[in-house]
C-alpha cells in the first residue's frame, strides 16, 4: 500500500476570523479508508473540501500543503484543478439532490461528466454512463439516465451521485456524510455499495460521519476532530478498544449501543 | 471591522440622513429665505443669485423655497401613503394569514386581481376618474398597492404560524391575541419594514410622476414633480426650473433607496 | 396493565393529507397507542413514516381525521379553545429543532416565564424566581434569563425547552426526536437529564426516535411504525428476541456497533421500490420473507404470549 | 400541465371580468354625467330636461348591474363606446394608438433585456472587480432617476445639443430610440440588480459546487447550468416588469409627445372621456394579463419540476 | 401614380418642414376655424385675402368694385384652377359661397343673401341690407374657394380641394399634414415641391425641432425661447405684434359677478403692466383690439392695479371676510374663483393665474387656477369664473365681428352671458355703418364699453413670432397670423 494523499499543516480561515482548522497533518494510502468524526462544527467539512479545493469564497487557506500521488496539488491552477476534479478526486456530498443541478437530466449531466474529462463520442459517454450506474445496482438505467434529479428518491439520488464519482475510477473519494440525510435501511445499503467499490477498484475513501459506529464499521483508520484540530487518529481497533483521549472516551461513550445480541 | 459591523454602521449613518431630510421638511419654513407661493414680478426667469439661491420661476418664486416646501409635500405623502398601505396591507395580511380557509382565500382572490392589473396603469386611471389632486393619488397609489404588503404579510405570517415556536406557544397556553401581538408580529415586522424601507424610493417617483403628469399635487402648491412640469417650458432658457427639482426627487429616492437596500441586508434575517 | 392506569389512549387514530395535486396521502393508518402512568414508550421508525404526524395529534397541533384519543379516561378529540389550553397544562412537548422553537425575538427569561403567565399560575414576579429556578434544575445559570436564543447552543437550547416543559409539572412529555438535531455527546447528556428528571417527577413520556438502540435504552415499551401503521410493538427489555416483524429485523440490521464493529452487516439488497399503493401488508413490497397472502390481504395484529404485538401474516 | 393550463385560462378570464367590472364601476362612481358630455360634445347646451331625457335613452337610470351588463355585451362585440373627445368611435381611434404604443413598448422592452442580461451577467461574473461596481453604480442611478426628467435630459442632449434623434416624428424608425431608452432605463436598473443577484444567487447553490466537483470547466457552468436556471426568474421578471413598463408609457409618451395609448389615456382624463379611458385600462390590463400569462406557461414549459409535477421513478 | 411634384425638377425635391401650433380632427374650412391651417399652410385661398399689413389684396379675385351699399362684384382671375384640375370661375365661386353659407357653423360670419349670380368670371354679390363689412367677411377662412363638385365626397374634410399653392397629399389627424405643390398655381411655379406640416402643440418643442432642424419654420415660439434663435446665424426671426388678445372672461351668471363694484375690484386687484411685461413679454391690454389697429382703443386705462381700491370697493359692496380665514365671502360662502384655460393654451395661462393667485389673496378673494383639455365643454356650460381666451379679435381688420360674437347679448361665443344694451347698439349701428372711420369710432367706443363696465379683464396683446430657418425665403409674418406661407414661399 502506497501513499496516495499527504496533508501538511492545513490550516484554513473564514472571514478573517478565527482558524476553522488548524495545523491538521493527515495521511492516507491507497486503498485506505479513513473515517473522520466529530461534533458538529469541528471543521470536517472544511479539511476535506480544502483537499479538493472547493472551499467556500470567504475561506482562505493560510497554510499547508496537500501532496497527491505525489504531486503538490495545492499549488495547482484552476485548470489543473478541474482536471483532477471529477477525475481522480471525487466527493460525494450530504444531500446529492442538491448538488446535481435539478434542471437537467441525469443522462445529460452524465454524459457532461465524462466527456469534461475524456475525449469520448455523446453516444460513447452515455454508454460508460450506463455501464457505471448498472453497477450499482440501480433498478432501470434508460429511466434513470432521462429523469430529472427530483424524479429519484434520496436513495437513488445518493447512488447516482456515487456512479458520477466512480465513472472515472478515482484514486480518491471524498464522502462527506454521505448517508445522513437517508434512512437507517437505505444507509446501510450505499455504505456497502461504498465499501463494494474499494474492493473493486482498489479506491481511497475519506469518510466523513457523525456516526462513529459506521466510522467503526467501514474505515480502517478513524480520526477525531474537534475544535478545529485533529484529537487522535489511529486504527479503527487500537482507537476504539484504548482510547488515548478523553474527547475520544466520550464520544464513544456517549454511542447509544443496542443491548442484546444479534 | 467586520462586514457586519461596517454595515450596521453604515445602516447608521443612512439613517441618520435620512431623519434629517424628514426634519428638514418639517421644519423648511426656518430654512426657506422665502415664502414659498409669493410672486416677485421684478425677478422672473432669474438665475441663481444671492438673494434666491436656485434662481426663480416663471412668476418669481423663490426655487429653493419651493424645494424645501415642497420635501414637506412630496415625504409628507411618501409617508401617509406607506401608512396607509402599510396598516392596511398589515391588517388584511394577518386576517388572511391567520384565518385561513374561506376568508383567506377571499381576500387572496382579490389581491391577485388587483396584483394583475398592471399597477401604474390603474393609478392613473383613479386619479383620472375622480380627478387630481393630493387625497385621489394618495387614495389611488394606495389601492394598488396595498395588496402586495397583504400578501407579504399573508405569507410571513403563514410561514411562522407553521413554525414550530408557534406550537410552542400554543402548548405554552398562549391565546391567538397573545400569538399574534408576542410571537408573529415582531417577527414579522422586520421584513415588513426592509420591504417598505425599498418601497419608499418608487413611491416617491410615482407621486412626483403623477404629479409631472399633472394628475398629482396641482399648482400653486409647490411639489417636485409639479415644479418639473411648471418647468418644462423654459428647459432651454432657464434650465435652473428643472436642475433643481430633478436634483432634489433624484437625490431623496436616492438616500432612500440606498436606506433601502441597506436596511435590507442589515435587518432582514434571510441575508444575514 | 390496570386499565386505570392508563392515562393516555389513542383509538384506530388515522389522518390524511392532501397534497398538491389533491391526491390523498395517508400518513397516520389506524394507530392504537396506550400510554401508562409514569410509563415511557418509544416510537421509532425511519423518516416520513408519521412519528412527527402521530406526536402533533396527540398534542393537538393537527387535527386527527379518524379515531378517538382518551387523556385520562376523559374523550380530548378535537378539543378547542379554554379546555384546550387546559389539556396543555398536563401535555407538553419537546421538538426536534431546538432553535426553531424559540422565536428569534424573545428572550429566554420571557420565554421561560411564558406559560406560568399564560396559565395565569403565578404573576411576573413569581414567574421571574421560578423560571431562574428551573434553569438551574437543567444545570443553567441564571444569567442565562436575559439571552436572546442566538446566543445559546443547541444543547443549551433544549435544556430551556425541557425547562420549560417540566416547570409546569405536566403529565405526559412527548419528545419528537428531540436530540437528533444535536451532536452525539450533547444528546448523551440531554437524554440523562430527561431521565434524571423522570426520576424525580414521574411523567409519562412518548419519546420519538430513529435511533432504535436509543429508544431500548430509555423506553419501557417500543412501538414500530412504518408508513403510518404500528407494525409492532413489544418490550423493550429483550428487542433481539422480541422483535419478529421482518421490517424491525432489518431496521436492527441496520444499527451499527462500535463495540462490535467486526460484525459484517447484513446487505439488505433489497431494491428501493418506494410506496406504490398496495392492497396488502404496508411492508410487503420491500419485505424480504414477503409472500404472496402478504401482497393480497392486509394482516391482522397478533399478540404474542409475552404482550408483544404484531402486524404480520408470517409471523 | 394542461389542468395547469386549464386553470389560468380561467383565471385570466375571471381577471379581465373583474377588471372590466372595476373600470366600470369606477366610471360608474366618477362625478361627471355622461348625459351632460354626450351633449356638449354635440354642441348642446344641456338643459335639465333634455339630460333627463338623454339618461334615459342612454341606459342611465338603470341598475348598476343591468348597466354593466350591457356595456360589458357591447364590448365582447368590440363596441367600446364612442369617444366624445375624438368625436369617433373608441374602436375607431384605438388601432393606431395600439400600435404606436406596442411598438414603443416592444423597442424598450427589447433594450431592457439586452442591457439588462449582459450588464447583469457581467456584473455577477465580474462580481466585486471595477466593471461590477461600474455597473452597480448605473443601475443605481437608473433606479433613483425620474424617468420624467431622464426624458428631458436626453431630449435636450440628443436632439438640441447633438441631433442625433428626432422627436417630432413618432413614425421614423429613429425616433423611437429616445423614448424606448427613457422607459428601460429606470428598468434596467432594477434588472441589472435583480439578474446579478439571481446569478449570484445560482453560484452559490449547491449544484454549482457539485459541478465544479465533477471537474466542469467553468465556462460551462454559466452557460449549461447556471444561466437556464436563473432564466426562470428572470421571465418572471420580466413578465413583471411589462407593468412598469406599460405604466411608464404615460410619462414618456407626454415627455416625446408620442401619439399612442398613454397620451390617450392622458387626454381622455382631461376631457373626462371614459370610454376612451375604460378602453385604454382594458386594454392595458389585457396587454398584461396575457403577457403574464405566456410568460407563466414559458416558465412552466422550462422547468422540468413543474411539468413532470410528481410521477417520481420506482413510484 | 407617380408624385409629379417630387420628381419633375432635376435633383433633389425642395422640401419645407413647418411646425403648426393647432390642428383639428379635420381641415373643412367651414367648420370652426379649421379654415386657418388651409390659410396657414397655403392650400386655400379666397375671394380677397388680407395681406401681411392688414390691407385687402386680391387673389381669386382679381379686383372687385363696390356698386352700392349691398352690391360688390368682383372679377375672378383667369387661369386660376382647383387642386384637381378644374377651372375657377365664377359660378364655382358661387357654388363654394353658397355651400359656406350653409353649412358653416360660425354664425358670426353668415351675412345676409339677397342674391350671388355669377356670369363667367364676374361674381357679383349682393345683400339683403346694408352690409358694410362683406369684404373683411369673404376674407375670412371660412369662404376658401373650394370645389363643391368635389366636396361631397367623403374624405373631402381630410383633403379639401382648394386653389392655393399647396394641395392636400395626406391628412394624419393629430401628427400633420403632407402637401404636393399645385403645379396649376396661377401665381406661376412655386419655389417648394413638398411641404410637411407637422402639428406640433408645445411651444418647446417646437423651439427644439427647430434647433434640431426638424423643421424649418415654426411660429409662436415662446418669448423666451425666442432669445436662442435671434442671436443664431441659421435661424431668421420676425416679430412684432399681432392681432392677439388674451383676456379672461368674466361669468356673469355667477351672484357676486353681477356686481359692478366686484368686478371693478378684480380688474383693481391684478397687475396686468406686469404681468404683460414680465411674464409673457406682451403689451399690457386696453380693450379687445391692439392700438395699432385703427379701432383701437388709445385712451387711459380704466381700473389699472390699485390694491387698495380693491379692498375699499370690495368692503363696500359688503364682500368682507367675517370668519377672518383671509377670503371674502357672499351668502356665507368663501369666494374662491375657478380660473380656466385650456392645455394647450400653455403656461402663459397658468403663470399669469399663479400670479393673480397671489394678488387675489392678497384682496382677499380666493383663486383657483385649472388647465384643462375640456375647455370648451366647461365654457359652454358655464363652469367658470375667468375663462382665458385667446383671440386673434380682428382676423378681418373689422371690429364688429368680435364685438359682436363675444359680448352681444345672446351670441354664441359670449359664455359669460354678458348682456349690456350700450353694447348691443353699437353692434346694431355697425350694421349699417359703412364709412371706415365711423366704424373705427365705434369699434373704439365699444371697447370703452367694455373695459369701463369690466365685461371682461383684458390682459395683454401677444408679440407674434415667426422663425425661419435660413435657407427658408419668401416666409412673411402676417399680423393676423392666419397666413404662414404663400406662393413666395422658396426653399434655397
Ligand atoms: N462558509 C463559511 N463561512 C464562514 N464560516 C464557516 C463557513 N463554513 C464553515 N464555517 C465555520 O467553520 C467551522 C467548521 O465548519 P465545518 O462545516 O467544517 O464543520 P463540520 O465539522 O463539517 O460540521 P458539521 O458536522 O455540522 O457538518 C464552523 O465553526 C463553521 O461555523
Ligand atoms: N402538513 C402536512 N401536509 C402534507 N403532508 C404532510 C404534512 N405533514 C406531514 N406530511 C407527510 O406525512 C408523512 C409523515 O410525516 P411525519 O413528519 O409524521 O414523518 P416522520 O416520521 O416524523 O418523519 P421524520 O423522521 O423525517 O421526522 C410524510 O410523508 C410527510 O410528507
Ligand atoms: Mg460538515
Ligand atoms: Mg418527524
Amino acid at each position: 500500500m502506497g501513499r496516495l494523499l499527504e496533508v501538511r499543516d492545513l490550516t484554513v480561515k473564514y472571514n478573517g476570523e478565527e482558524n476553522a482548522i488548524e495545523n491538521i497533518n493527515m495521511v492516507l494510502d491507497h486503498k485506505e479508508i479513513i473515517g473522520i468524526v466529530g461534533e458538529s462544527g469541528s471543521g470536517k467539512t472544511t479539511f476535506v473540501r480544502a483537499i479538493i479545493n472547493l472551499l467556500s469564497p470567504n475561506a482562505e487557506i493560510v497554510s499547508g500543503e496537500i501532496i497527491f500521488n505525489g504531486q503538490n496539488i495545492s499549488k495547482y491552477n484552476q485548470e489543473q484543478w478541474r482536471n483532477l476534479r471529477g477525475n481522480e478526486i471525487t466527493m460525494i456530498f450530504q444531500n446529492p439532490g442538491a448538488y446535481i443541478n435539478p434542471i437537467i437530466k441525469i443522462g445529460r449531466q452524465f454524459v457532461e461528466s465524462i466527456r469534461n474529462h475524456r475525449n469520448l463520442s455523446k453516444v460513447d459517454a452515455a454508454q460508460k454512463a450506463r455501464e457505471t450506474l448498472e453497477k450499482m445496482s440501480l433498478g432501470d438505467i434508460d429511466r434513470i439516465m432521462n429523469a430529472y434529479p427530483f424524479q429519484l428518491s434520496g436513495g437513488m439520488q445518493q447512488r447516482v451521485a456515487i456512479a458520477m464519482a466512480l465513472a472515472m475510477e478515482p484514486k480518491l473519494i471524498i464522502a462527506d456524510e454521505p448517508t445522513s440525510a437517508l434512512d437507517v435501511v437505505t444507509q446501510v445499503q450505499i455504505i456497502n455499495a461504498l465499501m463494494a467499490l474499494r474492493n473493486h477498484f482498489h479506491t481511497s475513501i475519506l469518510l466523513v460521519t457523525h456516526n462513529i459506529g459506521c466510522a467503526a464499521y467501514m474505515a480502517d483508520r478513524i480520526m477525531v476532530m474537534n475544535k478545529g484540530q485533529v484529537v487522535e487518529c489511529n486504527d479503527k481497533s487500537k482507537l476504539i478498544t484504548n482510547p488515548q483521549m478523553e474527547y475520544t472516551q466520550k464520544l464513544l461513550h456517549a454511542f447509544p449501543e443496542l443491548k442484546g445480541l444479534r | 471591522m467586520s462586514n457586519r459591523k461596517r454595515k450596521k454602521a453604515f445602516f447608521s449613518f443612512i439613517l441618520s440622513v435620512a431623519g434629517l431630510l424628514i426634519l428638514l421638511a418639517i421644519v423648511a419654513p426656518a430654512f426657506a429665505p422665502k415664502d414659498p407661493l409669493a410672486t416677485d414680478f421684478a425677478h422672473v426667469l432669474k438665475g441663481p443669485s444671492s438673494k434666491y439661491p436656485f434662481g426663480t420661476d416663471q412668476v418669481g418664486r423663490c426655487i429653493y423655497s419651493r424645494i424645501l416646501y415642497g420635501a414637506r409635500v412630496s415625504l409628507g405623502m411618501t409617508f401617509l401613503l406607506l401608512m396607509l398601505i402599510f396598516t392596511l396591507g398589515l391588517a388584511i395580511g394577518m386576517v388572511a394569514g391567520m384565518s385561513g380557509g374561506i376568508i383567506d382565500t377571499m381576500i387572496m382572490r382579490i389581491t391577485d386581481t388587483v396584483l394583475s392589473f398592471p399597477d401604474t396603469v390603474f393609478a392613473i386611471a383613479i386619479v383620472g376618474i375622480l380627478g387630481p389632486g393630493i387625497r385621489n393619488t394618495i387614495f389611488a397609489l394606495s389601492v394598488v398597492w396595498w395588496t402586495k404588503y397583504a400578501r407579504l404579510t399573508r405569507v410571513l405570517v403563514m410561514g411562522i404560524k407553521n413554525s414550530e415556536y408557534i406550537h410552542a406557544a400554543k402548548m405554552a397556553g398562549a391565546g391567538k391575541l397573545k400569538l399574534i401581538t408576542h410571537y408573529i408580529f415582531p417577527n414579522i415586522l422586520s421584513s415588513l419594514i426592509v420591504q417598505l424601507a425599498l418601497d419608499i424610493g418608487g413611491m416617491m417617483l410615482a407621486i412626483a410622476g403623477l404629479s409631472f403628469l399633472g394628475l398629482g399635487v396641482q399648482s400653486p402648491t409647490p411639489e417636485w414633480g409639479n415644479m418639473l412640469n411648471e418647468g418644462r417650458a423654459y428647459m432651454q432658457t432657464a434650465p435652473w426650473l428643472l436642475i433643481y427639482p430633478g436634483l432634489a426627487i433624484f437625490t431623496v429616492v436616492a438616500i432612500f433607496n440606498v436606506l433601502g437596500d441597506t436596511a435590507r441586508d442589515v435587518l432582514d434575517p434571510k441575508h444575514v | 396493565m390496570m386499565d386505570d392506569n392508563i392515562i393516555l389512549e389513542l383509538k384506530g387514530v388515522s389522518k390524511r393529507f392532501k397534497d398538491h395535486e389533491g391526491k390523498y396521502f395517508q400518513a397516520v393508518n389506524n394507530v392504537n397507542i396506550q400510554l401508562a402512568k409514569g410509563e415511557c414508550i418509544g416510537i421509532v421508525g425511519e423518516s416520513g413514516c408519521g412519528k412527527s404526524t402521530l406526536a402533533r395529534i396527540v398534542s393537538h397541533l393537527t387535527d386527527l381525521d379518524e379515531g378517538r384519543m382518551i387523556f385520562n379516561g376523559k374523550d380530548v378529540t378535537g378539543l378547542q379553545g379554554e379546555l384546550l389550553r387546559r389539556y396543555y397544562k398536563s401535555v407538553q412537548m419537546i421538538f426536534q429543532d431546538p432553535i426553531g422553537t424559540f422565536s428569534p425575538r424573545m428572550k429566554i427569561g420571557t420565554y421561560l416565564m411564558e406559560p406560568f403567565r399564560n396559565f395565569k399560575i403565578m404573576d411576573k414576579g413569581r414567574a421571574g424566581k421560578y423560571a431562574e429556578e428551573l434553569l438551574g434544575m437543567v444545570g443553567l445559570s441564571k444569567d442565562y434569563m436575559r439571552k436572546y436564543p442566538n446566543e445559546l447552543s443547541g444543547g443549551q437550547l433544549q435544556r430551556v425547552v425541557i425547562a420549560r416543559a417540566m416547570g409546569l409539572k405536566p403529565d405526559i412529555i412527548i419528545c419528537d426526536e428531540c436530540t437528533s438535531a444535536l451532536d452525539v455527546s450533547i444528546q448523551q447528556q440531554i437524554i440523562q437529564l430527561l431521565l434524571e428528571l423522570k426520576e424525580k417527577t414521574n411523567f409519562s413520556s412518548i419519546f420519538i426516535t430513529h435511533d432504535l438502540a436509543l429508544a431500548e435504552s430509555i423506553c419501557d415499551r417500543i412501538y414500530v411504525m412504518y408508513l403510518g401503521e404500528i407494525i409492532e410493538m413489544f418490550e423493550s427489555q429483550n428487542i433481539i428476541r422480541d422483535a419478529k416483524h421482518p421490517y424491525t429485523k432489518m431496521l436492527l440490521d441496520s444499527v451499527f456497533s462500535v463495540k462490535k464493529f467486526e460484525n459484517q452487516m447484513r446487505p439488505t439488497a433489497t431494491k428501493i421500490n418506494g410506496v406504490e399503493k398496495v392492497k396488502g401488508c404496508v411492508f410487503s413490497p420491500r419485505c424480504p420473507e414477503a409472500c404472496e397472502i402478504c401482497r393480497e390481504k392486509a394482516p391482522e395484529v397478533k399478540v404474542m404470549h409475552n404482550g408483544s404485538k404484531v402486524l404480520c401474516h408470517i409471523c | 400541465m394542461k389542468y395547469y393550463l386549464l386553470k389560468r385560462i380561467v383565471q385570466l378570464m375571471v381577471v379581465m371580468l373583474l377588471a372590466t367590472f372595476l373600470t366600470f364601476g369606477l366610471t360608474y362612481i366618477s362625478p361627471s354625467d355622461p348625459a351632460e358630455m354626450m351633449l356638449t360634445s354635440r354642441d348642446v347646451i344641456p338643459t335639465e330636461e333634455l339630460l333627463e331625457k338623454t339618461r334615459e335613452e342612454m341606459g342611465l337610470k338603470d341598475p348598476f348591474i343591468l348597466q354593466y351588463g350591457n356595456w360589458l355585451k357591447r364590448l365582447l362585440r368590440g363596441d367600446l363606446g364612442y369617444s366624445y373627445s375624438k368625436r369617433e368611435s373608441v374602436a375607431e381611434v384605438l388601432p393606431q394608438r395600439i400600435f404606436m404604443t406596442t411598438r414603443l413598448a416592444l423597442a424598450a422592452l427589447l433594450i431592457l433585456v439586452v442591457f439588462s442580461l449582459g450588464l447583469g451577467i457581467l456584473s455577477a461574473i465580474q462580481k466585486s472587480k471595477l466593471a461590477d461596481y461600474i455597473i452597480r453604480g448605473f443601475s443605481f442611478v437608473g433606479i433613483s432617476i425620474p424617468s420624467f426628467w431622464l426624458g428631458l435630459i436626453l431630449i435636450y442632449i440628443f436632439v438640441v445639443k447633438n441631433r442625433w434623434f428626432r422627436i417630432t416624428d413618432p413614425y421614423a424608425h429613429k425616433s423611437i430610440i429616445l423614448p424606448a431608452m427613457t422607459l428601460a432605463i429606470p428598468l434596467i436598473g432594477r434588472y441589472v440588480r435583480q439578474i446579478r443577484a439571481a446569478i449570484l444567487e445560482q453560484y452559490s447553490q449547491d449544484y454549482v459546487v457539485g459541478a465544479r466537483a465533477r471537474g466542469i470547466r467553468e465556462g460551462e457552468i454559466i452557460i449549461h447550468h447556471i444561466l437556464p436556471n436563473a432564466l426562470l426568474g428572470i421571465i418572471t421578471l420580466i413578465g413583471l416588469s411589462t407593468a412598469a413598463l406599460l405604466g411608464g408609457t404615460v410619462i414618456v409618451e407626454n415627455i416625446f409627445t408620442w401619439p399612442g395609448l398613454g397620451s390617450m389615456a392622458l387626454e381622455a382624463i382631461t376631457y373626462r372621456d371614459y370610454p376612451l379611458l375604460q378602453a385604454y385600462v382594458i386594454f392595458m390590463v389585457w396587454i398584461y394579463v396575457s403577457i403574464n400569462f405566456i410568460v407563466d406557461i414559458m416558465t412552466q414549459a422550462l422547468d422540468p419540476r413543474v411539468v413532470i409535477r410528481g410521477g417520481r421513478i420506482g413510484e | 401614380q407617380g408624385d409629379k411634384a417630387a420628381s419633375n425638377q432635376s435633383g433633389e425635391p425642395k422640401v419645407l418642414n413647418m411646425a403648426l401650433f393647432w390642428l383639428d380632427g379635420n381641415i373643412e374650412p367651414t367648420e370652426g376655424w379649421n379654415g386657418w391651417t388651409l390659410t396657414r399652410c397655403g392650400i386655400g385661398e379666397n375671394l380677397v385675402q388680407i395681406d401681411e399689413n392688414l390691407a385687402f389684396k386680391p387673389s381669386i379675385a382679381e379686383s372687385w368694385e363696390q356698386i352700392d351699399d349691398r352690391t360688390i362684384i368682383f372679377h375672378i382671375r383667369d387661369g386660376v384652377k382647383f387642386h384637381n384640375g378644374n377651372r375657377v370661375d365664377a359660378e364655382a365661386c358661387k357654388k363654394s359661397i353658397e355651400r359656406a353659407l350653409e353649412i358653416t357653423d360660425r354664425d358670426d360670419v353668415k351675412f345676409p343673401v339677397e342674391s350671388i349670380t355669377a356670369e363667367g368670371q364676374k361674381l357679383t354679390i349682393k345683400t339683403s341690407k346694408p352690409y358694410g363689412t362683406l369684404l373683411n367677411v369673404l376674407a375670412d377662412t371660412v369662404y376658401i374657394i373650394v370645389d363643391s363638385t368635389a366636396a361631397d365626397d367623403e374624405g373631402f374634410k381630410y383633403k379639401p380641394i382648394a386653389t392655393g399653392p399647396f394641395k392636400v397629399v395626406e391628412f394624419t389627424p393629430d401628427v400633420g399634414l403632407t402637401l404636393h405643390k399645385h403645379e396649376e398655381h396661377w401665381s406661376g411655379d412655386i419655389g417648394v415641391d413638398i411641404v410637411n406640416v407637422k402639428y406640433i402643440q408645445d411651444p418647446s418643442t417646437r423651439t427644439m425641432a427647430l434647433q434640431s432642424g426638424e423643421i424649418d419654420l415654426a411660429t409662436q415660439i415662446g418669448i423666451r425661447d425666442l432669445a436662442l434663435f435671434e442671436n443664431n446665424d441659421d435661424f431668421a426671426v420676425q416679430k412684432g405684434p399681432n392681432l392677439r388678445v388674451f383676456l379672461l372672461r368674466l361669468n356673469m351668471d355667477k351672484p357676486y359677478m353681477k356686481s359692478l363694484a366686484f368686478r371693478q375690484a378684480l380688474s383693481y386687484g391684478m397687475d396686468k403692466e406686469t404681468y404683460a411685461k414680465e411674464l409673457v413679454k406682451g403689451i399690457p391690454a386696453k380693450g379687445p383690439f391692439n392700438d395699432m389697429l385703427s379701432f383701437g382703443y388709445k385712451g387711459e386705462d380704466y381700473y389699472s392695479y390699485n390694491p387698495e381700491k380693491a379692498k375699499e370697493l370690495l368692503d363696500k359692496a359688503g364682500f368682507i371676510d367675517t370668519n377672518g380665514d383671509g377670503i371674502r365671502e357672499m351668502d356665507g360662502k368663501n369666494i374662491v374663483l375657478k380660473y380656466i384655460s385650456r392645455t394647450n393654451h400653455g403656461s402663459d395661462a397658468n403663470n399669469i393665474g399663479t400670479a393673480m393667485q397671489a394678488q387675489y389673496k392678497e384682496i382677499g378673494i380666493g383663486l383657483e387656477v385649472i388647465q384643462v383639455e375640456n375647455y370648451a365643454d366647461m365654457a359652454k356650460s358655464g363652469d367658470f369664473d375667468l375663462l382665458w381666451e385667446r383671440w386673434t379679435s380682428a382676423p378681418t381688420a373689422d371690429p364688429q365681428y368680435f364685438l359682436e360674437a363675444s359680448y352681444k347679448t345672446g351670441s354664441v361665443g359670449n359664455y359669460g352671458k354678458y348682456s349690456n344694451s350700450e353694447l348691443d347698439a353699437i353692434c346694431t349701428k355697425l350694421d349699417n355703418t359703412f364709412e371706415k372711420a365711423q366704424r373705427d369710432q365705434l369699434g373704439i367706443e365699444g371697447s370703452e364699453i367694455l373695459m369701463k363696465d369690466v365685461a371682461s379683464l383684458f390682459l395683454y396683446y401677444q408679440e407674434g413670432s415667426v422663425v425661419t430657418r435660413k435657407n427658408v425665403e419668401g416666409v412673411y409674418r402676417y399680423i393676423s397670423e392666419i397666413y404662414y406661407i404663400d406662393p413666395r414661399v422658396k426653399i434655397k
